[in-house]
C-alpha cells in the first residue's frame, strides 16, 4: 500500500514502482495538438530560452514559520525563509523553498523525492498543526534565460521585475497574461516560472508568442 | 488602476491581484436563530455606502490569498491605510488624519510574530 | 533635388532631410515630400488648401495648427482595405513613401462637394439641437428620418476586412514619468537621470524637443535644437532612462497608472513592416506604474474666433512658425496676424525672415510694447493697434481680411473696416495649458486670470512644469522643469539637485489681453459664421443660442452645441466656446463651470488597448491530462468556463460522421447496458487538513460531517447565508483530520476562496488548512454494469461490493499506477471514480481501453453526463438552480442538518418569510405525454394554455434530453408548489402556439430505489 | 410652451433664431410645495413630469444639486429594452417601452427613441438554456422577444464574428427588434421643458444638505438655497442614493460602484444594432453621429469618483475585437465613467420607508435608462396616492428582509 496514516491525515505516495509513461502539462504543445509547428530551437540568436524541468516534486506546506522552519532545516538544510517572497534554494540548487503567504510555503524537489520529503517533515513536525500536500501533478516548472528574458516577462506581467525589485532570492505569484503564475528569480540569469497544469499549455502559447520578437528557443 | 499595499506581502501590488469584497467589518451574528429577519436582512444586505472614507475587505487573490482591509476615499480613490484581519483602522469618517498609532494597530510593520497572528485569533 | 513641385517649400531650414525625397498620395493624386515632414507639413509644402470637409455644413477646410490640436486635417489613410484608418490627423502622420490617404468627407470630392450646398442653403435650418425639434411627425417616420441622417454620420470608415497588424504591451515602472520632451521636460528628465533615479520620458512627437526643435531662441549660444540633442544623447546613454518618442500619454488612471501608447511603426508604412521575418506590433501600449509623474505637456494656443475662421488660409500663429521653422514650408505668401498677445509676433518674425510678405499685424491691445512687437516694429512691419480680423474673405482660400478697431470689454467694433489683402491669416488669443492629464485623475483644474487660462489641479505625486503650468518663457520653463524634477524626487525620499539650466535670453513681454470672439458690425446670431469649434462645426452663434435657450451650464451648453465632442476633444475650441457663454450669460468664466478632460488625450487604436489578449490568446484555454486523447478521438468540446470538456464523440457510421443525438444516445445506452467513461478532471478539488476540518465542514455544508468515517464519502450542499444554493459536490474522509472536496469545475476557484473567507474573517481559531489540488489529480470515471470486470481487471484493489461499497473510497493501483478509487455515482450506475496524479493520466486511461475492448468501453462527454444524471434527478447547480433556489425547494430535507448544533451558513434565512413559503418553486419531474417530445430547456408551464397572453407561469423546464433509456423524452423543472402537484397535467407553450402537455413526475426517472449504484 | 415643429424652425431660421425661448425656467424656490424631488435626472423629471400631467399636481419642485440631467443621464450608453426575466421586471420595464414608443410626441420633443433592435448574444450552452429561458418568459409576459441563431445574427450584423474558430464562438441570441437607444441629453431636456411648462419648478444647483423630520413624518428639506417643505418627498438620486438615505437617518441595501463606458472615433455607419454579449462582456451600438458607443463592466469596489479601472476598458475592448475583429484599428476616442447604485438582486428599489411622506426611487443599477419613462411614470403615481403603483409594489426595500428578491443577474446574466 503506498499510503501512510501519519495520525489523522492520510499521505499518498503518487508514483508507481514500474516505470510508466507521464506526460507533462507541455505535452500537448510539444505534441503540436494545441500548436501547429514545432517548438522553436534554441540557436546562437535566441534572446529568450526556454525550457521545462517537468515532473519535480512540488509540495505545499502549511503552518506556522517557526514550527515549519526547524522541520525544513532538518529535513533539506534549508532555512525557510521567513520574509514574505523570499526563495531559498539548498547548495545544489534542486531544492528550494518560497514563501507563499505568511502561513504558506512552496518547496521544490527532484521528482520523486517528495514522498520521502513530506514523511520526513511529517515525522519531525510530530503534533503541531500544519498541513502538507502534493502538488507535483498540477504544476510544472518553466525556466526562462537570456538577455531578453525579462522585457518579456514585462509584456506578460504587470509585477516590476527590475532587478532592483526582483533580485536574486525572490519569488512572487503574479498575474501573467489572463491567467498567473509564480515567478521566481533564483539565479542572476534566470528566471523561473512555475506553471499550473490546466493554465500551462496558453501560458506556453503566450510565452512563444511574446518571445517570437527576441527569437525564443526551446530546449527540449 | 489602484496601487495596493498588501499587508501580509508588504509590497505594492497592482489592483488586477486583487478582488474586492464588500464592507469590512460586517461580523456574522453570533447567534442567527436569535435575529429577527431584519437583523438578518441588515447582516445580509444593507450597507453604509459612504462617500468619503470607507472600510472594505479585500482579498490578494492572485498573491498571497490573504484578505485583509484597506481604508479607501470612495470620491478620490486614495488608498489611507491597509490593515490585516482583526487589526482596527486608523483613519476613519470619525479620524480622516488618522488615530495617533497607539489606538489603532494598523502599523505595516512585518515580524514574526505579526505574521502568525495575522493568521490566529481574529475576528471580522 | 528638384523642389519646383513643392511651391511652399522654402530653400533651406527646417530638420526634415531634403536628400530623402518620399512620394505619397492624396485624395488620387500624387505629391512629394521629404523624410522628417508630416503629412500636413507635406500638404501644405504642395500648396494643398482644402484638406477637408466639415461635418455638418459640408465647408471646406485646411490645416489649422500642427500637432494634436488639429481639428479639420482628418485623413482616411490606407491603400488596401485591410489598412485603412479612419480619421487620421494630417498633423500627427508622419510621411513615409507610399502613403495614400483620402479626404474624410466630401462627395464627389473635396473639391466639389454636392453637400456643401445643403450645407449653405441648410445651414440655418440647423441650429444646435434642430433634431430635437423637428422629424417628430409621424411618430412612425422617425425611423425613415433617421436612415437619412444617419447617411450623413460619422468622419472616417472602418475597415472592412481583419487587420494584418498586432499589437502588444509592455509594463513598464518608474521612479519619475515625464511627459513632454520639450524644455521642461527634458529638464525634468536629466535632473532625475543624474540623479541615478528610474526615468521614463514620452514625447508625443516624431523627435524628441519638443517647441526648441522650432525655436527662435539661443541656449547657451547656440541654436536651442542642439541643446536638446545633446540632453537626449545623455539620457539615451543611461540605462535607468527609458526614451519613448512617438509615444502619447493618452490616460492618466489612478495611482500613477499611465498608459502610453508607443507608435511603433506608423512612420514606415501603412502595416508594421517585416524585420528578419518577425513583424513587429504595430503600436505599443506601455502600461506605466510611476512613482512620481510630472506633466511637462506644454500649452496649446488658442485661435481667436472670427467670421469665416475656418476658410482654409486660416491658421493658429505659432502653427505657421513651427511650419518655417521646423519643417520648411511657408503656408502661404501675405500674411496678416491677429494677437491679443506679444508671443504670437514670433509668427510674423519668421515669416518676414522666410523671405514672405507680413501685410500686417493686428493686435488687439491699444500699446503693445514688448520686444517681439519692436523688433517687428524695426522691420518696418505695419502693426494696426487696438484692431483686429473681424472677418476673413475668400472660399477655398482666403484672400483677404476684413480689420476693424474694436473695444474688447464692450465687444464691439468701434472703428471703420479695411480688407487687407493677403492668403493667410494667423491668430492668436493667448495660451491654454496643456491639463488634459492632470484632469483625467479627477482633479478640477483652475483658472488663473492673469495667465488668461486654467491651470492644472494636482493630486499628490503629480506635478506640472513649463508651459503646462503656465510658465511660459523658455529660461523660466527650463529652470522650472528641473526644479519640479527635484521636488518630485524628494517625495520619493531620493534627493537630486536640480541641474544648472542653460543659458537663455529673456525675452520681455508685454501683458496680454483677454480676446477670444471677436465683435463683428452685425449681432452675433447674425454675422458670418465664426467658428469655435471647427471639427464639430459650432459657432459662436450656436453657443449664444444655447445659453438664450437656457443651457446655462458650461456642460449644458457643450451636449446641446456638441462642442467639444470631437476627435480633438475641444484642444482648441473648448475655453473659447465658455468664454462667448460667459460672454452671453453675463458671468465669468470660472462662474461659467470648468473644463473637464477623459481619456484619451489623442485617440488609441483599440488594438493597441486589446494588445496581444485576441484570437488564440483572448482568453485561456484550461485543459485536462487527457486533452491530447480527446482531441485525436475527434471529440466534440463544450466551453465550461475556461475549460475546453469534451461534449461527446461522434464515431464515424458508415463513413458518416454521427449527429450529436445519435452520438448521445449510442454513449448512454452503452453506460446502462455495458461501461462508459468520463473525463472527470475538472471538477474541483480541495485538498482540507486540520483537526477542526469536520468542523468547519460542518458550518459550510447544510448537512451533518459530525460522524462520516475515513474512507467514506458524503454527498453535500453548500449555501450562501441568504439561504441560497451555491455549489455542490461530494467530500471525502481521507483521514480523522483530513478531507478531500470536490465542488462543480465553474465553482472550484470560488468555493476555494469562499473557505478561505470564513476561515480567514470569521472563523480564524479553527485549525485547519484548505489547498486546492484540481489540477494535481486526472479523475476518470469508469461507470456501467461492466465497470467492476474492466476495473478489476487492472487493480489490485478489492473491489467486492461488500468490502468496497457505494459512497466508499479505496487506496490501490489502477494499471500499476498507485490510485484513490471513490464509489461515487453520477450516473445512477456501479461507477467508480479513479484519481491518479495527472501526469500518469494518459496511461491509466489508455490502459483502461485496452482492457475496455472487450466491454465497448465507450468514452463520453459532457452531453450524456447531463442525460445520465437527469434520468436519476440529480441536480446540476448552476442549470438547475440559478441563486433562487434552496435545498428544500430541491426536496432535498435529507442534506439539511436542521438540529446541528452550529448554525451554519445558510441555515437562519431559510425561516425567512419568503423563503418559508410553501409555494414557492419546487424542483420535479415532467414527463411530456407525448413521448416523442423533448421539452425545450427553459420553455415555460402553465395550468391553461388557453389563458390569454400575459399567462401565469408556474415555473420553467430547467433540463431535458432524449432518454434512450426510457425511450422518451423527459425533463426537470422547478414549479411552484411543484411537490403537490405530482400527477397533475400542465402545459409548455411553445413559440408556434402549441402547447405541449406534460404530467408532472418524481424528478427521479430511473432506479429510484437506487439499487443499479449499489450492485 | 413654445410647440416644436419643422415649420417653426424654419420660421425661425428666418429670423436668425432670435426669437427661440428658454426650455425651461430658473425659478426662486418657494418656501412649499406639494411634492419635492430630489434629483434632477431623467427619473426625477419624469416623475415631475408625469406628477403634473397624469395627477394634476403641478405645485412641484425638482432639486438638482448640479445641472439637470448630468449624473448617469448623461453617462450610460443609451440601451432601451423590456426582454427582463422575471414577471416583475418584465412588467416594469414593458410598461417604459410602452411609453418609450410615443415618447417624442407627448413631450414635442424628439428624443430619437430608435427601435433598431437589440440582441443579447449567447456563447456557452448554459448561455442559450439562460437565453431560451428568458425569452419564453417574455413571450408569455408578452414582451416582443426571440431566439435566434449564428446564421441570423449574421445576417442581421454582416460584420460579426460567428465563426466556430473564435474562442467563444457565438451560438445564438435573444433578439428584441422593438428595443433600441434613445438620445440621452434629450430625454432629460425633453422631460424638463414638458414639466416645466405644466409649472413644475426645475431648481439646478439646489443641494439638499439633510432632512426636516418631525415624529417619523418627513415635512422638507435643507438646501444650500435655504428650507424648502413638502409632506411627500422622493429621493430620485441613483448612485448618491446611500449619501442622501443617510441624511434621513436610513441605510438602504445598495451599493454605489463605477460603470465604464467609451465611445470610438465618429465612423460612417457600419452597425445598425445593439450588440450585447455577457459571457465575453461588451456592448456596443453606433449612435446617428457615428461613434461607436461601448459599454464596459463595472467595477467591485465602491466608487463615486466617475471613473473606474483600466483593464475594465482592457478587457471590454478585447472582447469587441473579439467580435467585431475588423473594429481593430478603429480608434477610441474618449472613455468616462458613472456612479451606478447597485442591489443584491440587480433590481431597482421603488419603495416606502421608515419616514412617512419620504419614498425612494433608486438601485437602478446598470439598467436605469431604460426605464427612465416607466419609473417616473409608476412612481409619480406613488407619489401622488401614497402607495405604491401596483408595478412598483414588488421592488419594495422590504424584500431584502423577507427574501422575495427578483434576482435578474441569478437568473437572466444580462443586467444591462
Amino acid at each position: 500500500m503506498s499510503d501512510i496514516t501519519y495520525g489523522q491525515v492520510a499521505t499518498f505516495n503518487t508514483h508507481p514502482e514500474a516505470a510508466i509513461p507521464s506526460e507533462s502539462p507541455l505535452s500537448v504543445a510539444f505534441n503540436q495538438i494545441s500548436v501547429s509547428t514545432p517548438a522553436p530551437a534554441v540557436n546562437h540568436a535566441s534572446g529568450v530560452r526556454l525550457e521545462e524541468k517537468a515532473f519535480l516534486g512540488h509540495l505545499i506546506l502549511r503552518g506556522g514559520a517557526i514550527v515549519l522552519d526547524e522541520a525544513v532545516r532538518k529535513v533539506l538544510g534549508i532555512s525557510l525563509p521567513g520574509q514574505p517572497l523570499g526563495l531559498a534554494l539548498d547548495e545544489s540548487g534542486e531544492r528550494s523553498v518560497q514563501w507563499l503567504s505568511p502561513d504558506e510555503w512552496l518547496l521544490i524537489v527532484p521528482g520523486g523525492e517528495e514522498f520521502e520529503v513530506e514523511q520526513r517533515l511529517r515525522d519531525a513536525l510530530g503534533d503541531a498543526h500544519y498541513a502538507i500536500v502534493d502538488a507535483s501533478g498540477g504544476q510544472t516548472l518553466v525556466s526562462l534565460e537570456g538577455e531578453k528574458a525579462r522585457e518579456l516577462l514585462m509584456k506578460s506581467t504587470n509585477y516590476d521585475v527590475h532587478p532592483s525589485n526582483f533580485p536574486v532570492g525572490k519569488a512572487v505569484s503574479v498575474v501573467f497574461a489572463k491567467s498567473s503564475l509564480i515567478l521566481r528569480r533564483p539565479a542572476e540569469d534566470r528566471y523561473e516560472l512555475v506553471l499550473r497544469r490546466s493554465f500551462a499549455d496558453y501560458l506556453y502559447r503566450w510565452i512563444l508568442d511574446a518571445g517570437a520578437e527576441y527569437g525564443i528557443g526551446v530546449q527540449r | 488602476m489602484f496601487y495596493i499595499h498588501c499587508p501580509y506581502c508588504d509590497e505594492y501590488r497592482d489592483e488586477e491581484e486583487f478582488a474586492p469584497k464588500g464592507q469590512a467589518h460586517i461580523a456574522r451574528p453570533e447567534d442567527p436563530e436569535t435575529c429577527s429577519d431584519e437583523e438578518w436582512g441588515a447582516y445580509l444586505f444593507f450597507r453604509d455606502n459612504p462617500r468619503g472614507i470607507h472600510h472594505e475587505l479585500w482579498v490578494h487573490a492572485i498573491g498571497c490569498r490573504k484578505f485583509f482591509n484597506i481604508t479607501r476615499n470612495s470620491a478620490s480613490y486614495a488608498i489611507l491605510e491597509t490593515y490585516r484581519m482583526g487589526e482596527q483602522p486608523r483613519f476613519s469618517a470619525e479620524h480622516p488624519e488618522g488615530e495617533p498609532a497607539e489606538h489603532g494597530a494598523a502599523v505595516n510593520v512585518v515580524d514574526e510574530a505579526g505574521r502568525v497572528a495575522g493568521q490566529e485569533g481574529v475576528k471580522a | 533635388m528638384s523642389q519646383s513641385n513643392q511651391p511652399n517649400r522654402l530653400r533651406q531650414g527646417g530638420r526634415i532631410e531634403r536628400a530623402r525625397t518620399l512620394d505619397f498620395t492624396f485624395n488620387g493624386k500624387r505629391y512629394q515630400g521629404h523624410a522628417g515632414d508630416t503629412l500636413a507639413s507635406a500638404l501644405l509644402a504642395n500648396g494643398v488648401d482644402v484638406v477637408n470637409r466639415s461635418f455638418k455644413y459640408s465647408r471646406p477646410r485646411g490645416i489649422v495648427a500642427a500637432g494634436a490640436e488639429e481639428p479639420n486635417a482628418l485623413v482616411q489613410l490606407g491603400s488596401t482595405e485591410a489598412a485603412q484608418v479612419p480619421n487620421v490627423r494630417a498633423t500627427q502622420q508622419a510621411l513615409f513613401e507610399g502613403l495614400t490617404a483620402q479626404s474624410t468627407n466630401g462627395w464627389p470630392n473635396v473639391q466639389r462637394d454636392v453637400m456643401s450646398l445643403v450645407g449653405k442653403l441648410g445651414g440655418r435650418f440647423m441650429p444646435p439641437g434642430f433634431y430635437y425639434k423637428t422629424f417628430m411627425a409621424p411618430a412612425s417616420m422617425w425611423m425613415t428620418y433617421e436612415k437619412v441622417i444617419r447617411k450623413g454620420a460619422g468622419l472616417g470608415r472602418s475597415p472592412m476586412e481583419n487587420d494584418p497588424d498586432s499589437y502588444d504591451h509592455l509594463n513598464q515602472h518608474c521612479d519619475l514619468l515625464v511627459v513632454g520632451a520639450g524644455p521642461a521636460g527634458l529638464a525634468a528628465a536629466l535632473t532625475a537621470a543624474r540623479a541615478g533615479a528610474r526615468v521614463i520620458l514620452c514625447d508625443e512627437q516624431e523627435e524628441m524637443g519638443g517647441s526648441l526643435l522650432a525655436s527662435r531662441e539661443l541656449l547657451d549660444d547656440q541654436p536651442a535644437a542642439q541643446w536638446a540633442e545633446r540632453v537626449i544623447d545623455e539620457l539615451a546613454e543611461n540605462d535607468k532612462v527609458t526614451l519613448l518618442p512617438r509615444t502619447t500619454a493618452n490616460g492618466y488612471h489612478d495611482h500613477h497608472f499611465v498608459t502610453l501608447h508607443e507608435r511603433r511603426t506608423e512612420h514606415l508604412g501603412e502595416t508594421a513592416p517585416r524585420v528578419d521575418g518577425y513583424r513587429s506590433s504595430r503600436s505599443r501600449m506601455h502600461r506605466v506604474r510611476a512613482g512620481q509623474v510630472l506633466l511637462a505637456t506644454g500649452a496649446h494656443e488658442r485661435p481667436l474666433v472670427y467670421g469665416n475662421n475656418d476658410v482654409p488660409g486660416n491658421l493658429v500663429a505659432g502653427a505657421v512658425s513651427t511650419y518655417i521653422r521646423r519643417y520648411g514650408v511657408v503656408p502661404g505668401n501675405k500674411l496678416v496676424l491677429s494677437v491679443s498677445n506679444d508671443h504670437a509676433y514670433r509668427a510674423a518674425l519668421d515669416w518676414d525672415e522666410a523671405g514672405r510678405e507680413v501685410v500686417a499685424i493686428v493686435d488687439a491691445r491699444r500699446q503693445p510694447d514688448g520686444e517681439l512687437v519692436e523688433q517687428a516694429r524695426a522691420r518696418g512691419i505695419r502693426i494696426i493697434e487696438g484692431s483686429a480680423v473681424l472677418e476673413a474673405k475668400g472660399d477655398k482660400r482666403v484672400d483677404g481680411a476684413r480689420v476693424a478697431a474694436i473695444d474688447t470689454a464692450a465687444f464691439r467694433v468701434t472703428g471703420q473696416a479695411e480688407v487687407l489683402e493677403c492668403d493667410t491669416i494667423a491668430s492668436s488669443g493667448g495660451y491654454s495649458p496643456v491639463i488634459h492629464l492632470a484632469s483625467h485623475t479627477g482633479a478640477r483644474p483652475t483658472w488663473d486670470d492673469t495667465l488668461l487660462g486654467f491651470v492644472p489641479s494636482l493630486v499628490k505625486g503629480v506635478h506640472a512644469a513649463g508651459s503646462a503650468r503656465g510658465v511660459h518663457d523658455l529660461a523660466e520653463g527650463l529652470a522650472d522643469g528641473a526644479s519640479k524634477a527635484s521636488e518630485a524626487l524628494a517625495a520619493l525620499g531620493k534627493s537630486a539637485s536640480a541641474i544648472e539650466p542653460p543659458r537663455a535670453d529673456v525675452i520681455r513681454e508685454g501683458q496680454a489681453c483677454a480676446l477670444y470672439q471677436v465683435p463683428h458690425e452685425k449681432p452675433t446670431l447674425r454675422a458670418p459664421k465664426q467658428f469655435v469649434d471647427m471639427q464639430n462645426d459650432v459657432t459662436a452663434a450656436a453657443v449664444e443660442l444655447a445659453t438664450r435657450e437656457g443651457f446655462e451650464s458650461i456642460e449644458h451648453v457643450k451636449r446641446y452645441t456638441a462642442l467639444g465632442f470631437g476627435t480633438d476633444q475641444g484642444k482648441l475650441g473648448n475655453i473659447n466656446g465658455m468664454a462667448i457663454a460667459a460672454r452671453c450669460l453675463g458671468r465669468s468664466i470660472p462662474e461659467v463651470g470648468t473644463t473637464v478632460f477623459r481619456p484619451n488625450y489623442t485617440p488609441v487604436t483599440f488594438g493597441a488597448i486589446v494588445g496581444r489578449h485576441c484570437r488564440d490568446l483572448f482568453d485561456p484555454e484550461r485543459y485536462t491530462a487527457l486533452h491530447q486523447w480527446h482531441v485525436e478521438q475527434g471529440a466534440e468540446f463544450e466551453d465550461v468556463g475556461q475549460w475546453k470538456r469534451p461534449w461527446y464523440f461522434p464515431r464515424k457510421v458508415n463513413g458518416k460522421l454521427e449527429t450529436m443525438a445519435e452520438a448521445v444516445a449510442r454513449e448512454s445506452l452503452a453506460v446502462r447496458t455495458g461501461v462508459g467513461i468520463l473525463d472527470a478532471s475538472t471538477l474541483g478539488k480541495i485538498d482540507i487538513q486540520g483537526p477542526d476540518a469536520r468542523e468547519f465542514l460542518g458550518r459550510v455544508y447544510t448537512n451533518k460531517w459530525a460522524k462520516l468515517a475515513p474512507g467514506r464519502v458524503r454527498y453535500g450542499l453548500m449555501c450562501k447565508d441568504d439561504g441560497m444554493l451555491m455549489d455542490d459536490g461530494t467530500t471525502s474522509c481521507l483521514g480523522e483530520n483530513h478531507f478531500l472536496m470536490t465542488t462543480t469545475t465553474g465553482g472550484a476557484a470560488g468555493v476555494m476562496e469562499w473557505l478561505e473567507l470564513w476561515h480567514q474573517t470569521e472563523w480564524p481559531e479553527l485549525q485547519v488548512y484548505f489547498t486546492s489540488v484540481t489540477d494535481h489529480w486526472a479523475t476518470m470515471t469508469v461507470t456501467g454494469p461492466e465497470a467492476r470486470k474492466l476495473l478489476s481487471e487492472i487493480t489490485d484493489i478489492d473491489l467486492d461490493k461488500e468490502q468496497f461499497k457505494f459512497m466508499d473510497w479505496r487506496n490501490g493501483k489502477v494499471a500499476d499506477v498507485p490510485a484513490r478509487v471513490f464509489r461515487i455515482s453520477f450516473t445512477g450506475e456501479l461507477a467508480y471514480e479513479i484519481n491518479v496524479q495527472a501526469n500518469y493520466a494518459l496511461h491509466v486511461w489508455k490502459t483502461l481501453f485496452e482492457h475496455g475492448k472487450k466491454y465497448d468501453l465507450t468514452p463520453y462527454g459532457t452531453e450524456t453526463m447531463h442525460v445520465l444524471r437527469a434520468e436519476k434527478g440529480l441536480i446540476i447547480a448552476g442549470q438547475d438552480t440559478d441563486g433562487s433556489v434552496t435545498p428544500e425547494d430541491l426536496g432535498m430535507f435529507w442534506a439539511v442538518g436542521y438540529d446541528k448544533p452550529f448554525q451554519w451558513i445558510g441555515k437562519r434565512a431559510l425561516t425567512r418569510p419568503d423563503t418559508a413559503r410553501k409555494d414557492r418553486k419546487q424542483f420535479v419531474g415532467l414527463r411530456p405525454v407525448d413521448p416523442t417530445v423533448v421539452l425545450e430547456e427553459g420553455a415555460h408551464i402553465v395550468v391553461d394554455k388557453d389563458q390569454p397572453i400575459p399567462m401565469d407561469m408556474l415555473g420553467h423546464v430547467t433540463s431535458s434530453y432524449y432518454s434512450p433509456n426510457l425511450k422518451s423524452g423527459f425533463a426537470l423543472a422547478v414549479i411552484k408548489g411543484g411537490r403537490d402537484r405530482m400527477g397533475e397535467t400542465l402545459h409548455v407553450p411553445m413559440p408556434d402556439g402549441q402547447a405541449h402537455e406534460v404530467e408532472v413526475v418524481s424528478p427521479v426517472f430511473i432506479d429510484p430505489k437506487g439499487e443499479r449504484q449499489h450492485v | 410652451m413654445q410647440r416644436y415643429s419643422g415649420f417653426g424652425l424654419a420660421k425661425h431660421a428666418l429670423s436668425h433664431h432670435e426669437n427661440w425661448q428658454r426650455q425651461w425656467r430658473n425659478p426662486t424656490p418657494k418656501k412649499r410645495y406639494d411634492v419635492i424631488v430630489i434629483g434632477g435626472g431623467g427619473h426625477g423629471l419624469a416623475t415631475a413630469y408625469y406628477l403634473a400631467k397624469n395627477h394634476g399636481i403641478t405645485n412641484v419642485a425638482v432639486l438638482e444639486k448640479g445641472w439637470l440631467g448630468g449624473g448617469n443621464t448623461a453617462r450610460n450608453t443609451t440601451i432601451v429594452r423590456s426582454n427582463y426575466l422575471w414577471d416583475e421586471s418584465a412588467r416594469l420595464y414593458d410598461h417604459s417601452l410602452d411609453l418609450w414608443k410615443g415618447l417624442s410626441q407627448d413631450l414635442n420633443y424628439n428624443v430619437m427613441f430608435s427601435q433598431r433592435g437589440v440582441m443579447n448574444l449567447g456563447h456557452t450552452l448554459q448561455d442559450m438554456r439562460d437565453i431560451q429561458r428568458r425569452v419564453h418568459a417574455n413571450r408569455l409576459n408578452g414582451v416582443d422577444s426571440e431566439v435566434i441563431l449564428a446564421d441570423q445574427i449574421k445576417e442581421i450584423v454582416p460584420i460579426i464574428d460567428t465563426s466556430k474558430s473564435a474562442r467563444y464562438p457565438i451560438l445564438g441570441a435573444s433578439w428584441q427588434k422593438t428595443a433600441g437607444v434613445a438620445r440621452h441629453d434629450a430625454v432629460a431636456w425633453g422631460y424638463a421643458r414638458a414639466a416645466d411648462a405644466l409649472g413644475v419648478d426645475i431648481l439646478q444647483n439646489t443641494e439638499v444638505t439633510g432632512f426636516k423630520i418631525r415624529d417619523g413624518q418627513v415635512y422638507g428639506v435643507h438646501t444650500n438655497r435655504g428650507d424648502i417643505e413638502s409632506k411627500t418627498i422622493g429621493c430620485v438620486t441613483a448612485g448618491n442614493s446611500g449619501v442622501v438615505a443617510k441624511m434621513a437617518g436610513l441605510k438602504l441595501p445598495l451599493e454605489s460602484h463605477p460603470l465604464q463606458a467609451l465611445v470610438s472615433e465618429p465612423l460612417k455607419p457600419v452597425l445598425d444594432t445593439v450588440v450585447m454579449s455577457n459571457h465575453v462582456h461588451g456592448y456596443i451600438s453606433q449612435s446617428d453621429k457615428g461613434d461607436l458607443v461601448i459599454g464596459a463592466g463595472i467595477n467591485g469596489y465602491l466608487g463615486y469618483g466617475q471613473r473606474g479601472s483600466y483593464t475594465t476598458v482592457e478587457h471590454t475592448l478585447q472582447a469587441i475585437v473579439e467580435m467585431f475583429p475588423i473594429f481593430s484599428r478603429v480608434r477610441m476616442n474618449r472613455q468616462w465613467g458613472g456612479i451606478v447604485d447597485t442591489c443584491a438582486d440587480a433590481c431597482p428599489i421603488l419603495s416606502k420607508t421608515k419616514v412617512k411622506g419620504l419614498f425612494f426611487n433608486c438601485g437602478w443599477g446598470t439598467g436605469g435608462f431604460k426605464a427612465t419613462p416607466g419609473s417616473g411614470h409608476v412612481f409619480a403615481a406613488s407619489l401622488a396616492k401614497g402607495e405604491m403603483h401596483p408595478i412598483a409594489a414588488p421592488f419594495s426595500i422590504d424584500r431584502f428582509n423577507t427574501g422575495a428578491l427578483v434576482d435578474e443577474h441569478g437568473a437572466a446574466g444580462v443586467a444591462h
